[in-house]
């Protein structure tokens, strides 16, 4: 395998992936937010 | 100043049975319900001012009025035409004036008049400026450029202006707003012969006892709803600014000094 | 002559008299456009890319003084709320468009007959070749540009924008006008290729949907 | 009722996972090397299959900004405005391996070829569009001012291809693909694509729940049904502790 190929397809995967866990991370963050709030509030079910 | 014979000059305005009428009206901002559930009806020709704190609604209602801001719920009808379907009939017949004096600073106060008259499509439109001008008492200033009026000044050709087309509803947006005292007493008379002379006035104001000197009828806006709508009576002032305290809850009305 | 052919021609006087009467506008932009041209006709060299250079130079140029064009002439329109009077008028938005395009492009054109002899002239163009082409070539440019500008400039206009923001907003969606002129006048002067082909396809394209889409949508921008 | 949507989310990002991997040993081992570039040629498989999908994510804002400009549902702009994000993303997937390719077939990183020209103007577009959204107040103003740049955007798009064909293009035309070529560059379409949507409707949701406001009555009111099966998506996402 040629290194140019490596390099491009583990630099393509991993920022398709790092996008996807990013934005997985953000899930968390605002799951937490929410968490807070249904504690505070007892809001949505 | 003002030319004595202004208030027979206004044509009569042929009363319509409603001049405005607002049912449930209610805009929300982002998120935000800035108006709710507003119902108002003004009969033609009656003075009708609007009061309360500053975020109660009151610039929003009025741009709502002007048909210069689609409501989020609820309907509008001016002189019977429903807004927004029929907003270019029914703003052919109001007039705005607002905090800014919406003129063309470049131009002299002529020439913003002349242009408004023509795109409004007034018959001569040369003398109707000239007409105008001498009214608001502005004519010795009439070719002079409006960026270098007073406060006062700009509002009474903003006025001029708003009455080029002779309309029969006029809104106006704190015009006292930044006037001195010889310039808010210019602004009163021209209000009172308008109304003398049968045109709806849709007036919002922070002096209490001005609009009550002024409007026929009186309405405070509380937090985006009609929290008072009664007749305009001096003697009510107390009970008006206790209800403008009550919408702020900073305000203590023992603070207030009654002029 | 029709009501709205007249309140056209009105808001166009109105836009150029207050035009010539402040000046500020056309010095500033016209400075601005010759300082460009100086400045990379210098740092380029004479004859760059075969004096080509003077074409994406000449755009550089057109393209900063046209973002400060449209925005001075929104402005007028904004300092006053003048805007929210005109809209109270019974003139149709696409009129007003029309008439904020029109006062736009004779900015624009003024600004241009200033800097272009003097591009042409730093880069040692010879447009003996053909001189009407890339005048057509050019215009056709800039339509499409003032295009795009006044709908830009009503947008950022309506908010507490910042001005770099329209030229942003500008450029990229400028860039196919900027490729396919300077590729059109090369296969025009350098290779003597007639003019048309796939460059004078992309300049009318431009030019037709962005006048469309922009006259559409002006009104939805158009914020009292 | 979320605990059956977090499964569903997390096997959705597990299948993912594995059909990549498959995708990646189908690319080494069954597609066969091009005759003239050899085995530079398979970065193709991943270039070509994230360009596709960066324009669909164009395409999405386009539509999603139409639509809102007609309706004037807040949850428009969100489609649109995480379409676009994601498109900046693939768009910077694609300009990485257009260049490292580049530079593996002409032994230079960047060229004013067509492709990397569309592909570097398409980036420029949405990423103005992101900066836009981003510098506006008020929620319903930046989504009427970004609806419209995204109309404008996306209108220019052909014009940028077609504009940008006028380069010098040293670019070797369209290779032919031998019928396995062809079957793995099929093959890898999928899951690229079904990473695309997964992005841009997780996107979707997290604008979905952010635009709701926290502490006003709104965000304990019953909300409007149609987006409830979407912020049940995002609880459960939220609480799936394991994959996303």
């Amino acid at each position: 395998m040629n290194d140019y190929v490596l390099a491009a397809y583990t630099i393509g995967l991993l920022l398709l992936w790092g996008y996807a866990a990013s934005m997985w991370l953000e899930c968390r963050a605002a799951a937490r937010r929410h968490v807070e709030v249904r504690q505070t509030k007892g809001g949505l079910p | 100043m003002i030319a004595a014979r202004s208030s027979s000059f206004f044509t009569e305005t042929n009363p319509a049975p409603l001049a405005l009428r607002a049912a449930d009206l209610g805009k929300t901002i982002d998120e935000r319900s800035v108006l709710q559930s507003i119902d108002l009806s003004i009969a033609a020709g009656q003075f009708v001012a609007i009061l309360g704190i500053n975020g109660a609604g009151k610039t929003t209602l009025l741009k709502i009025l002007a048909t210069l801001m689609p409501p989020s719920s609820g309907q509008l009808q001016l002189f019977g035409l429903d807004v927004p379907r029929h907003a270019a009939q029914a703003r052919a017949r109001l007039g705005l004036i607002g905090h800014q004096s919406m003129l063309y600073r470049d131009l002299t106060a002529r020439e913003n008049l002349e242009l408004f008259a023509r795109l409004y499509g007034v018959q001569a439109p040369r003398r109707r400026a000239e007409e105008l001008l001498s009214i608001v008492g502005m004519i010795d200033r009439a070719d002079d450029a409006v960026k270098t009026f007073s406060r006062g000044m700009c509002q009474r050709v903003s006025i001029a202006r708003a009455l080029v087309h002779q309309p029969d509803l006029v809104l106006a947006d704190e015009p006292f707003a930044g006037l001195d005292v010889p310039g808010a007493a210019a602004v009163e008379r021209l209000l009172s012969d308008l109304h003398a002379a049968g045109k709806t006035i849709v007036m919002v104001n922070h002096d209490v006892l001005q609009s009550l000197r002024l409007a026929e009828r009186v309405i405070v806006l509380g937090a985006g709803t009609i929290a008072i709508d009664r007749p305009a009576r001096v003697s009510d002032a107390p009970g008006i600014l206790a209800e403008l305290a009550g919408t702020d809850p900073q305000f203590q009305p023992g603070e207030m000094v009654i002029r | 002559m029709p009501l709205v052919a007249q309140q056209f021609l009105l808001l166009v006087g109105k836009d150029l008299k207050i035009e010539a009467r402040s000046r500020q506008t056309i010095g500033l932009v016209t400075v601005l456009g010759l300082l460009i041209v100086v400045v990379l006709g210098l740092g380029l060299g004479g004859g760059a890319a075969g004096g080509f250079g003077a074409t994406v130079v000449l755009w550089v140029a057109y393209l900063f003084s046209g973002v400060l064009c449209f925005e001075k002439t929104m402005a007028v329109e904004r300092s006053e709320s003048a805007l929210a009077a005109l809209m109270l008028t019974p003139i149709s938005h696409g009129t007003l468009f029309l008439a904020k395009l029109t006062s736009n492009l004779a900015l624009m054109a003024a600004v241009a007959l200033v800097i272009t002899p003097a591009g042409v002239l730093f880069f040692s163009f010879d447009l003996s070749a053909a001189p009407f082409t890339f005048a057509a070539v050019m215009s056709l440019g800039i339509i499409g540009f003032a295009a795009i500008g006044t709908l830009f400039a009503a947008v950022v206009s309506s908010t507490r924008l910042q001005g770099g923001l329209l030229a942003m907003m500008i450029f990229p969606v400028a860039l196919p006008l900027v490729i396919a002129s300077t590729q059109l006048l090369i296969h025009q002067f350098r290779d003597q290729l007639p003019v048309g082909g796939m460059g004078l396809g992309v300049l009318v394209a431009f030019d037709a949907i962005f006048l469309t889409a922009s006259w559409l949508m002006f009104e939805l921008v158009l914020e009292p | 009722m979320s605990g059956i949507q977090s499964k569903f989310v997390r096997s959705f990002w597990i299948v993912l996972a594995l059909l990549f991997a498959a995708d990646l040993v189908l690319i080494i081992r069954y597609a066969p090397d091009e005759r003239s570039m050899g085995v530079i040629q398979k970065i193709f498989y991943l270039h070509l299959p994230v360009a596709i999908n960066t324009f669909l994510a164009c395409l999405t804002t386009f539509v999603a900004s139409i639509a809102y400009l007609w309706q004037r549902k807040g949850w428009w702009d969100d489609l649109a405005a995480a379409a676009a994000r994601v498109a900046v993303q693939l768009c910077a997937v694609v300009l990485a391996t257009g260049m490292i390719w580049g530079r593996a077939a002409w032994g230079v990183w960047w060229t004013w070829s067509p492709r990397l020209t569309f592909s570097l103007i398409l980036f420029l577009l949405y990423v103005v569009y992101l900066v836009i959204r981003s510098s506006v107040e008020g929620r319903e103003r930046r989504a009427v001012i970004g609806s419209v740049y995204a109309i404008i955007a996306f209108l220019d798009v052909p014009l940028v291809w077609l504009s940008a064909r006028l380069l010098p293009d040293i670019h070797p035309g369209s290779v032919q693909l031998e019928p396995a070529m062809k079957l793995t560059l099929a093959a890898s379409f999928v899951p690229v694509t079904l990473l695309a949507v997964g992005l841009i409707f997780t996107r979707f949701v997290l604008n979905r729940t952010d635009s709701v406001p926290r502490n006003s009555a709104q965000a304990n009111a019953p909300r409007d049904v149609r987006t409830m099966p979407l912020i049940a998506g995002v609880k459960a996402i939220r609480y799936t502790d394991g994959a996303l």
